[in-house]
């Protein structure tokens, strides 16, 4: 089993998501990051005083997989992503030892989906 | 689940009954009550504009008229915090941008030439009783400081009750296009719209032009301003055209409001607002016109409220706040034509079916594809037209057909001068931010600056 | 440490010492500032309210009770605010969906029964001076356009101003219950109370019957308002049960207020609303009069602040926000009762013990496991019955016994009649939401929507 | 790109054009009515000060004087939001808090001394007619309760309103400290400097001092209210320091307001509250000159707003909402000291420049390191030495020499004042919280709460 | 050392907070993060429109452990997050290479605690 | 390649931002957490009930890095967020076992940077 996580533009969400669903991948957990890349901030002004954010807004996806499904994830997620433009972001691939459902105490493959 | 809907059904049959029997056995007195109530309005009050008054009575008028100046001042802020409260909060700084930007343009353009515009005088008519024009800026000798000049207020707070209204109009239209239009384009429509359209049109009834003297009644502005405001939010947010994942695969996914309480904070400045605008459209502080008015316009917002909770709970099934919130506005809307010349149950009417009204067709522009943030055009336009006409309904020895030419009058004209001012913005600045602009919101891209920075925000939205 | 601690103690001496030196100083100018300033109400206004008065004086008071009533409105959105700010996020729309039914609903029953139940007149009584009917519904001749109806106003805007007071009893419940209540449980109890036991107990003191017979003073509802609601709101608080995870194993788990603007922006809107809630209680502009009662009651506030204060300081270590906005409604409760008939330094004391009460209380209702999310119990009911006792102590003229005589009744019906509406209630809607629904919220449990969609919450709230 | 740039400057140039348009077409005429318009207020409005006037007469002006008051009581809600929205949410509680006891301090010790010090009445000067004191507390005889006492209002319609202007020094300080001043170290200075500088410093001119004498003119207190809140706000952040981060390596950090609705509603209640301030300042509701008042007001408002919008883009690249809010509060401290004796046009100039010289002064501000985190020294301090000179250049018949001498006077005076009472508190407790208190936030360290426990924020802000 | 990773429901969390303490772990770290699983998501309507909400709110519990607490852990979390209805969660275990502690430059088993 | 991942007080992330970007460390993700450990949390009282909040406001920081910037960027947070205070945070490293640039397609070594 791996654990799929990836750092996109939080306004490909839904795109990836619809990408994800496509691929019949239905489980995941999102949320909120900010962060810093080869894109750079953009600039606010306040006040007369200039702020460079350069920590971007994003979202994290989480998604743990069978090993079968680690190709089609990330192909979804590259092709609800992708835009060509700086800020598209990364997809990090880790290993996950064990996986359980709390409500049943399944575990492993079974437990993912 | 049974006693649930029972009760549900029983509830709604004792406010139905209820209403009956007040209608019922108020009926006549009511009629009287609105006979004794206008009868001032039409007779002593005319009189006394034309008998001069003692120096106090025109002092309580024109402190009246004053105070009526400062409620319709703070409908500005009621505006503000509704519209950026039912959208996102990505927009919210753009949007408060133009709504406080508004009421200072209104004003300097009202005294540089809607005034006279609007309230050309009796010798300056150009065109018929058409469009007339006073001249450029605005003074006074010290007749207009006494009762010389009007029995119910000096010239400068005649000036200023007027100049309070006049920015309500492009208010309207800021609501209906948000969120996607260009910060500098709307500037630019809502000066043009502000500062000669609604003062034009305005002088047709208010500065005593051609409607006025049909008999055309619209007591304040249902829709001198109301509607005059909607029919420009409604080309606006044709033209400019839906938000982006408004509408998808046929179907209408809601972009929801960021924060409730500010519009709950708007709406009620807003009724607030209204004693004002009403009451003061009595143009003195005359007590029985004045608070007979200002009981109208209450019954009407809180039947407004009832009926949009009713219709919201039958059509949605859950009952939604901010139909609630938008059924209030639509009751003080409807009311505002006829609320010196129709009865207290009337009012009732007129504002419950106001408040089913907006509801209708708040769903129905959806389904028309209208992409409308706030329910401008549902609450200014559908229910300013409403409540014109539901002076040819109710109101005493008012003319439904005259009414209607009024109404149609003005749709004529105001639509053919949005497509014009909207049309020639679009051609030379274009309308629309650009798709990236739109998804990262205006704050950032109009500003460089967000309304609540430390917030964390979900960010899909 | 101990520098610090000295500096503290220095403050407060200087507090301390001051107030004394003013108490001191101005005792005997003030209380014959009490004297000249009661002198007008009891004789000078009595016969003004027989004496017909200049068309210019109706008009200037009827004016100042319309500014009045806007005041008494503009209170409902203070109620809002607060009780909203004070609750947790996840029930906000819910709150401010009761917040803005309840004076919809309180105007219309006002007008379908309310007015007359209230002030029936004197021919209109049933049962002796205890319960009076004077009809369906409203609507007057052209006299009550006149100072022949009253020389403080016209028909219309005492039915108005009256209206608006009606609705607070039911915000005053809204309060103590929310965060668990049903919506439409709490509606239908909102509404009977406010249309038949509001008005029917304030006959007793204003509508001319048995209480106010005896003398007892309740100048602009310490009692007649605040208590009546507050009864019901200690009842409604019991029956409904605290919310979940708020008492644990014998500890309070403090569930906090989730915007403290809102609640601030509230309470200076109440504080404002007071002028004209007590300020138009002298049913007329009567400058004197309406001006000294402005005086006391923005002491009564500013000393409530301070109090809340130091007690808060005192009590919790640190001082506490939400513990002094409620000690200036404190105050305000408090002096509500009085504000006529006390003088200045008096008003300070009410208030200040007022503030400190309110402390005390709110810390009591809890080791009473009472679950209160606002206060409204401790400012409402407690600093009401304090108020209107204060009146026995410091108000010229006035007995305790009857004061007490007086608090005591309305005790005894406000909570026989909480009791059975809400038992009613419960018997057939049931009373409170489920588990489910209450830890995910009652704005997505009853209205499918939330408050602030955009923004990331701390979900275990 | 150039499309862009043109229309740009075309929007610019028809603003331009039409401000010159009107000056040119209106200066004859304008002038004609300030003339007018101050003729009541330097002749007849005096005259009416020394013949008694009618009762209704009287009942009237104090109506208006009440209504004033309750305008100036809601400026507090206005600087409360305005600071708390202009800093970040782990500050908010405790800016608030002190936002909430500043009003409720300032009428006690207004009562308490204040009063007296400011109005000693002209048989208890002291020391020339540099300080005089009329005795603790407050009180009056049934002469104070009518025309006998000021044709305008009773003697406790005249301190409350006064009253209500005190507290609003302090506010000021409090915007320009906040974020790092400890608690009570603020309310000690901030009691201090209420209770004896203002009302002091207010006696040279409006108590009938020195300055009067010599024919300093501030009408509403452009000067004694703004500036000398002003002063001490300069002097106290630059002894309580900049706020840490905010200049780094030579360049300075923005730290954003966390919530610029809140800064909105702020703006919006004080531009409402000013209508008060300076209409109210007339002190009688004589209709010419309070109305012709409201229209300087407001008009230069809206210009503040149009000049800030314009230099903000200019300057900053982007239109930054904060600024053209600052905008609208610095039009407003500039028409301050000559609403009644500058023309309509002139108002609009004034209202321009200062809003201009507001963004200009905010940016030097931080070129200088002194940290205003809500640029209250630019807005009182800087527009309020701006509108006093300006009486000396467009005000009918003012001198600009003693308007200077009426600028120096007061400043050195405050700067002093607050150099002692600063020095003195910081030798005492001690001016600015620690390092960690600071970075976590005053809400938990002064308060132990938060402003919004259900949000999550950014935590590094 | 083990990474565990719990995603459980916004309001079981002061249980599990217990019963990790019952189980003498005092360590973890909590984030807000939304998620798509089994559980279908409620409706919110507004303004007409429905929107089915399908990310729904969850939280995150992250606890670093040595080897001998990754059951006693694990069983604490099931303990209290469970209620049996679709929604109650999953647990992810990782392989943690390293834990320093900033304070102090500690590494590896004795860092964790 | 590794997954860094540490928790700092909210208040060292600028220095800690700083002491990266010293170290040529310019791509990181991060995101807030409230966390539990060995600092005791601060009370905070409300209407007389005290609340002992002990989970503490923390900020997450996840790094993915080449082998060879392990240490680099350990010792450069570390240098950022060490005031040897209680709270000051802890380090965990996982392997990482792909990691993915979404725009261009590149993987492994190149794609991290
Ligand atoms: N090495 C990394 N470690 C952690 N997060 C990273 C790393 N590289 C990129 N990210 C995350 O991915 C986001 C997008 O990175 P970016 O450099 O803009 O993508 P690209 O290089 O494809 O344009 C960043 O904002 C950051 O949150
Ligand atoms: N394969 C997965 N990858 C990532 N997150 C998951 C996965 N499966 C479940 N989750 C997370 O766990 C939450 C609960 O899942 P759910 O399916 O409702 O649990 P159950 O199957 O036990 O009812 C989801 O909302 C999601 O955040
Ligand atoms: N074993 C762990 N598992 C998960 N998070 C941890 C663990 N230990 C510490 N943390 C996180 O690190 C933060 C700081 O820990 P703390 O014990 O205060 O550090 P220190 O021991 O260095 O003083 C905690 O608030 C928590 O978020």
């Amino acid at each position: 089993m791996k654990m799929i996580t990836a750092i996109i533009q939080p306004e490909k969400l839904p795109d990836v998501k619809a990408a994800l669903f496509a691929a019949k991948v239905y489980k995941m957990t999102v949320s909120n990051v900010i962060g810093c890349g080869q894109q750079m901030g953009y600039h606010e002004t306040y006040r007369g005083a200039i702020a460079e954010v350069n920590l971007l807004k994003k979202v994290r996806i989480d998604i743990a997989v069978n090993e079968d499904f680690v190709r089609p994830t990330i192909e979804a997620i590259i092709r609800g992503a992708r835009t060509g433009k700086i800020g598209d972001g990364k997809i990090f691939v880790t290993d996950l030892l064990e996986c359980l459902r709390i409500r049943t105490g399944e575990a492993g493959s079974e437990a993912i989906g | 689940m049974s006693r649930y809907a029972m009760g549900n059904r029983w509830w709604r049959r004792v406010g139905m009954a209820s209403l009956l029997i007040w209608v019922v056995t108020t009926r006549g007195l009511a009629q009287e009550a609105v006979e004794a109530a206008s009868a001032p309005i039409t007779t002593v009050a005319l009189e006394t504009a034309q008998a001069p008054v003692s120096h106090e009575m025109f002092t309580v008028n024109n402190t009246w008229m004053m105070v009526a100046t400062f409620l319709v001042f703070i409908m500005h802020l009621g505006f503000a915090t509704v519209e950026s409260g039912l959208n996102r909060a990505k927009n919210a700084v753009n949007i408060l941008f133009k709504n406080t930007m508004i009421p200072a343009i209104g004003l300097l353009t009202y005294a540089l030439i809607g005034f006279n515009l609007m309230y050309p005088g009796n010798d300056n008519w150009i065109l018929g009783k058409f469009l007339g024009f006073g001249g450029f800026g605005i003074g006074t000798d010290a007749a207009g400081l006494t009762s010389a000049y009007n029995p119910g207020y000096t010239y400068w707070t005649d000036f200023l009750f007027q100049g309070m209204f006049a920015a309500t109009a492009a208010t309207v239209v800021s609501g209906a296009v948000c969120e996607r239009i260009k910060l500098k384009s709307f500037l630019v429509f809502a000066t043009l719209y502000v500062a000669l359209i609604y003062p034009w049109v305005g002088s047709w009834k208010w500065g005593g032009g051609w409607l006025d003297g049909m008999g055309f009644h619209d007591f304040a502005g249902s829709t001198l301003v109301h509607s005059v405001g909607g029919w420009a939010a409604l080309i606006g947010a044709i033209m400019v055209g839906p938000r982006m994942g408004k509408y998808t695969n046929g179907g209408v996914r809601p972009i929801m409001g960021h924060n409730i309480p500010l519009v709950v904070i708007g709406v009620f400045l807003l009724w607030l607002g209204w004693f004002g605008f009403n009451g003061g459209s009595v143009l003195s502080a005359e007590a029985g016109n004045v608070s007979f008015v200002l009981v109208t316009t209450s019954l009407a917002a809180s039947a407004g409220a009832v009926g949009a909770m009713f219709a919201s709970w039958l059509l949605q099934k859950k009952p939604d706040l901010t139909m609630v919130l938008n059924g209030i506005l639509a009751g003080l809307v409807g009311i505002t034509a006829g609320a010196d010349v129709v009865s207290a149950p009337a009012s009732v009417l007129i504002g419950l079916l106001a408040g089913a009204l907006v509801v209708v067709s708040v769903l129905t522009m959806d389904r028309l594809r209208v992409d409308d943030p706030v329910g401008a055009v549902s609450v200014h336009l559908v229910c300013g037209v409403w409540g014109t006409l539901a002076v040819g309904i109710w109101g005493r020895g008012k003319s439904f057909s005259t009414q209607l030419i009024g109404v149609v009058a003005y749709g004529v004209v105001c639509v053919i001068a949005a497509l014009i001012f909207f049309g020639l913005v679009r051609a030379l600045m274009g309308l629309r931010v650009s798709a990236e602009e739109e998804l990262s919101g205006l704050d950032i891209g109009e500003h460089g600056m967000e309304a609540y920075p430390d917030f964390q925000g979900f960010l899909t939205k």
